[in-house]
């Protein structure tokens, strides 16, 4: 198991009631497995059926392995412009 | 020229321009978005926008680094206002210079088209009866904002 | 507002811009219009702007009536300028103003291309080697100015 | 016949050595028929195989009848923008 830290924003930060969310995953999980788990805490009601994630400043695709060190992000919907 | 910012203060139209200027290209298109007084049938009295600001950086400089490559823009910028607004506030600068005007034009819808759907910046829309909301662009009609 | 102007001194796009920006609207697109140092190959030195007036100005504001009509801008305004132009010098400024993106961009090309094609205006362009000629865009390959 | 004015513009005026010229034409002549006129003069050279011609500020089709006091113009290639 390791602990990753992924960072909240907007939405999301709001209704899980915090900006970083720390969470235990074993050792070569995806993307998806990720979102599992985050699905288990309350205030996840706010995720989409496929809530986009970030990887080091990127848009990841949900089986991507997450490594060591890793930069990850919930991105909520985007409204820019 | 290719720059995209992210800033706290006013954005100027004007100095946008000026920046993408050269005497080379003969067309210069600019797209400005601002705070709209109503929404989706609701007046708003200010909208809060806020970034994964090290992600957004990324992903406009990327955007602009595609639009150069699709359509040859000799120079091309973005800078994008966080923060709270007011109505009538410029959110957004694009200016983007070419030669001839098409691909200037291209250009320049290109890349609003792309922030709005992959540049991780929210709004926080604050209405005049005091309630505020998240900006959700998908869960409307397809025509929330600019 | 609807604004069509020829004048024969700068114009601003800042002021232009300012024109057509509206607490309404979530959108302004604009184009601009400026003398390239180079044309078809060749080292251009300037352009002299000139007009059939009255006509340019009454195929300027049908312009952009019928802008209007099909994009449902809420303002819209072009100033071309005449006389003789320098390189880097604004020759014509076009802002759409609009709710929404889409329909600002829309009309802004529109005018852009009705102004090519309909406008009585012409350019005599001066030459490094000092030879002018007046710009014909049919002749050539299609990609003769902005 | 009647004498009617037409402007000329930019490199028509220049091949013309005029700013307009005065043409006569019988009553009920067309724009088609102006034109045949105005190709027999020196500098007919410059128009192309169907000139534009403006009657009253607007763009004429070579079936338009002229009437007394039309502002009619022959319009060079447009170069705006």
């Amino acid at each position: 198991m390791s602990t990753v830290t992924v960072q909240l924003f907007a939405s999301y930060a709001e209704s899980f009631g915090e900006t970083t969310l720390q969470i235990s995953i074993p050792t070569g999980s995806t993307v998806r497995d990720l979102i599992a788990r985050i699905r288990l805490l309350p205030g996840a009601t706010v995720l989409p059926d496929s809530p986009r994630v970030a990887v080091n400043r990127k848009f990841a695709l949900p089986e991507q392995q997450l490594g060591l060190g890793d930069e990850i992000a919930l991105i909520p919907p985007v409204a820019g412009g | 020229m290719r720059h995209a910012s992210l800033v706290n203060r006013e954005v100027d139209p004007a100095t946008v321009l000026s920046a993408v200027r050269d005497s080379r290209c003969g067309a210069v298109s600019m797209f400005v978005g601002t705070v709209r007084d109503v929404n989706e049938g609701r007046r708003v009295s200010g909208i809060d926008y806020s970034a994964y600001i090290e992600m957004a950086q990324a992903e406009m400089d990327q955007i602009l680094a595609e639009a150069e490559e699709r359509f040859g823009v000799r120079s091309i910028a973005v800078e994008h206002r966080l923060g709270s607004l007011a109505i009538g506030d410029v959110s957004i600068v694009i200016a983007a210079a070419h030669e001839h005007r098409s691909p200037a034009l291209d250009a320049t819808r290109f890349v609003i088209e792309q922030v709005k759907v992959r540049v991780p910046i929210w709004k926080l829309e604050q209405y005049d009866d005091g309630v505020s909301e998240w900006v959700d662009p998908a869960r409307h009609t397809g025509v929330t904002g600019a």
